[in-house]
């Protein structure tokens, strides 16, 4: 296993004590695995946690800072925080104006989430969860487990983040986060599988010519494994479900187009080349884009689309001003 | 007194199902690999270790050690694992209330803890979760209960293997193998195999007993 | 080999066109292989123009934009471009204040440059140049070639984008540049080999464990190949030879931990998290902090550690605004 | 007449030159693999591609050719090769700005090249360059120039290959290389090796020749 690490058991804590020395405006709770802004909630603002299994850097730590979230509940690698952590991330930035849990939909994260939110009721703080399901490469149904959250989860935490940083109550961010939520479809393929450091070695081997379309960011394989194909090629296999899955016509949207942390940018710039006429062919009017790392499951080569259709109060929360590790502009 | 179970016999199963974790550790992560992201074996062994570390001392009382075991796994884990095999145990607790535990009130309790992973989990038994080794278990345990521990265990232990091997052909309609769809199909499933680990525990604790 | 490419001889092409479309305030001259920022230089604001080999992005095209450069030219996949494409990018960016030419000390960065040097002088652009070598894996000579290049070019780019912005004239923004360029030392270790997508495969090979110290960003070999060892180790390796390097004590720094390209952020944490300690103990007084993929070699697991002695000035213009696609903050 | 060349022979030369690069295109990378950054074949095949289409319709003259040669050399190949090379050529130029281009002017064009390269890249030779092949190969075209094309392009290129040979054990000095030290002995260099196909080139385009 190539990685820089000392004992794979120590990943996360470690990373952590990283973050913390880097980031002098964060506060890390090494105990509870709890990144939070340095300076407390302002008073009457709503406060937005995420969280989840660590090992999609920069995505959540990365994303806490003013305009965005105010704390994330990192969990070991790939696996979800336990409630524990959550209620301590919870309970450390709320101010009384209430805390909406942004939570990606695998049964872990949210069974731990729910676990964490009555606790936090039970505590006295006011809890509204919004559950991100945008994969589209998961059939959805009421007698699974549903789709998994991916990458709208960023744009979910950018626009409530931006909603609550201008002062707005607990139920209008919840209600936007929601709205955000659905508006959001995505869809991955990785080249390549990551290594679990814990498990030090690839999770799934993978011929050299072949490739995984449909994964998620936990390094479960996809839903179908095909021949490595040119990115022209492979440009469609993430458009063509997103649009179909869209149905209606998208038109004005927000697209993420995010490596999975072992593909570098100029693979990626390469690969939206290819995804731009697509979507524009689609009919979807892509207003912002981002291009990079932001939502990554360990080493893993490969990428993640999301396209979020989105309307003139997402765009302009968007534009919103955001100061964190991961994702920093001014209005 | 050969049809009741001591605190310690409670402790030493749950150090046995640590060892087990241990021993299996590769595996359930191999497993978990497969259809998964990975980490089986070490959520669970994680958790285990730290369940051990608070049952020093032991608890006074069979409820209490049960809650102590589950708060841990709860607090220890994470993961899809930690939450279920958390209400398993948190379950139990109350189920034991009286300090004479016998081989129904075992089963009684096994019965509340595995409820209450459904009403968590809302998993059916055939959607390729531990629900699919725990379900059969505890028929098997009360059918065989009136024999005593050993036997119940032992005809929980066998069930619970049945149905862990059961879920290999079984397409996952819960948890993280769910987004597999049909190549899922033709795997075992890593929390039904640790729970048939946690049955074989035991089984291999109260051979001794009545 | 496992990329997103279409041809292997199209990829630098066809990732400009991805930046072109992802990026509306940058103009890419598809045929010069040039990035410029959309808006034509200010009157009298001196033009900062730099470029290189590509596989390291965001450099330099990332780094094009208000605050940083002007202008980059592209070369082929870690080839420098050629005297024409620099030469393109020079006259597309004066306003007739002069350019500002910031090159990586590699033969063929530097001969390409220095043509186009003549070249544009010759055409009555004022140019000076400044020759980043801050490579300490390389023992420096006058008989050899001298340094590498590598991570201190991104800081000399932020701080001098700075200065050119505020109005100071070409003698200035040149001095400010070498001053930066002498200021900083660079160290790099690689894990894995990159693939150059026309080579179709690994550069070198390297055994499961075994990695290489002392790497530039070309994908060649280091100094020197060890047995794979622990991030608190690799610290170590990195930080001792620069600091020996200063020789004085170092104080106020700007540092900056750039992934090359296939070591995902949750690493560059960890082994910042091992860096920092190391620095602190040998008088390194961290100011600014950058931990990312900044300068990359294609897809190599690995990192490049570098600390620019910083002055107050430096650290000025270092927090001054900067909007590009790969450095981004406001004052 | 035998002892003087035509363009048409200059222009086959180039065209053969391109040929055995493409020919060890995979050789030439794979030799910048070891003590650079894997690119040398790909740079010297794009270049050449260039110069070739660039000298459709062919030059009227020796001195245009070499400048067409060069300057294309510059624009599109990039890299430490890319005005080395080009500077070789562009300096060859204007030392044959007669029509009558025999064995001495020839070498004289060379040497001229070559200093050129030398001028810009400030090698000598031991360096492990291009150099450690141009450089005997000049010494030798010059000393059998008198017995015609022929016998100095043999020599010659018999020379770059011993030349470029010798820079096996070498520890580079210049270039890419030398930023592995020690580690850059044991292995040939790649631009020597691109310039003894460029002087066998010649040898076999002039094979027919006095
Ligand atoms: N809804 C559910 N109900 C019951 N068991 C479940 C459910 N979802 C997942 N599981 C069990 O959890 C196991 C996976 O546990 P683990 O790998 O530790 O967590 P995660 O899936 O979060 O990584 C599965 O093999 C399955 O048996
Ligand atoms: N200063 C120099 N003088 C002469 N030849 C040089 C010099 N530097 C490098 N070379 C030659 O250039 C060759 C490498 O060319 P190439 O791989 O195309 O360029 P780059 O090193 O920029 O990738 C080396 O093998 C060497 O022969
Ligand atoms: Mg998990
Ligand atoms: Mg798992
Ligand atoms: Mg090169
Ligand atoms: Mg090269």
């Amino acid at each position: 296993m190539k990685k820089f690490v000392n004992d794979p058991d120590d990943v996360l804590a470690e990373a952590l004590r990283g973050i913390a020395v880097a980031h002098p405006d964060l506060r890390v709770d090494a105990e509870n695995r709890v990144i939070s802004r340095a300076e407390p909630t302002r008073a009457g603002k709503v406060a937005l946690v995420s969280g989840g299994g660590s090992g999609h850097e920069p995505l959540h730590g990365g994303f806490v800072g003013r305009g965005m979230l105010d704390a994330a509940a990192a969990g070991e690698v790939f696996t979800s925080p336990t409630p524990d952590q959550v209620l301590a991330a919870t309970q450390a930035v709320d101010s009384g104006a209430g805390v909406l849990h942004i939570v990606k939909n695998y049964t872990g994260d949210v069974l731990n989430f729910e676990m964490a939110a009555e606790l936090a009721e039970a505590a006295g703080v006011r809890v509204e969860s919004v559950v991100v399901a945008d994969d589209v490469a998961v059939q959805d149904s009421t007698w699974t487990a549903g789709r998994r959250g991916t990458g709208t989860t960023v744009v979910v935490e950018k626009i409530a983040g931006a909603l609550a940083e201008e002062g707005a109550d607990l139920a209008a961010v919840a209600e936007l986060a929601r709205r955000v939520s659905g508006a959001g479809r995505s869809m991955g393929v990785a080249l390549t599988s990551c290594t679990v450091p814990a498990a030090g070695r690839p999770t799934f081997e993978l011929p050299d010519d072949e490739m995984e379309v449909g994964v998620g960011i936990h390094g479960e394989p996809g839903r179908s494994r095909v021949k490595l194909a040119s990115a022209r090629e492979i440009a469609k296999l993430m458009v063509d479900p997103i649009v179909h899955d869209f149905g209606d016509p998208v038109g004005p949207a927000i697209v993420l187009l995010s490596g999975l942390g072992g593909t570098p940018l100029i693979e990626q710039y390469l690969l939206y080349g290819e995804i731009a006429p697509l979507l524009a062919d689609a009919g979807v009017d892509v207003q912002r884009v981002l291009i990079g790392d932001y939502i990554t499951s360990l080493d893993m080569a490969g990428a993640s689309l999301t396209v979020v259709k989105a309307d003139d109060e997402m765009l302009r929360l968007w534009d919103a001003p955001v100061v964190t590790a991961g994702l920093r502009w001014s209005a | 007194m050969s049809d009741a179970v001591s605190i310690d016999d409670l402790v030493a199963w749950i150090r046995a199902f640590r060892d087990a974790v241990h021993r299996h550790k590769d595996e359930l992560t191999r497993l978990d690999s497969e259809i998964g992201d990975a980490d089986h074996g070490s959520n669970m062994a994680r958790g285990l270790d730290a369940v051990v570390a608070a049952l020093n001392p032991a608890p006074a009382s069979a409820s209490e050690l049960f809650k102590t075991v589950g708060m841990t796994l709860v607090s220890s884990v994470g993961g899809a694992s930690g939450p279920l095999y958390g209400t398993l145990f948190l379950r139990m607790g109350p189920a034991l209330a009286s300090d004479e535990v016998d081989a129904e009130t075992l089963g009684a309790a096994l019965r509340a803890g595995v409820d209450g992973v459904i009403a968590r989990g809302k998993a059916e038994p055939g959607d390729k979760t531990m629900i699919d080794a725990l379900s059969p278990a505890l028929d098997a345990w009360d059918a065989a209960a009136s024999e005593g521990f050993a036997a119940a265990a032992r005809a929980a232990a066998e069930a619970a293997a049945r149905g862990r091997d059961a879920t290999e052909p079984l397409v996952a309609r819960k948890g993280r193998a769910s987004y597999l769809g049909e190549r899922s199909a033709g795997h075992l499933d890593p929390g039904a195999t640790s729970a048939t680990l946690l049955l074989e525990a035991l089984r291999d604790t109260l051979a001794g007993t009545g």
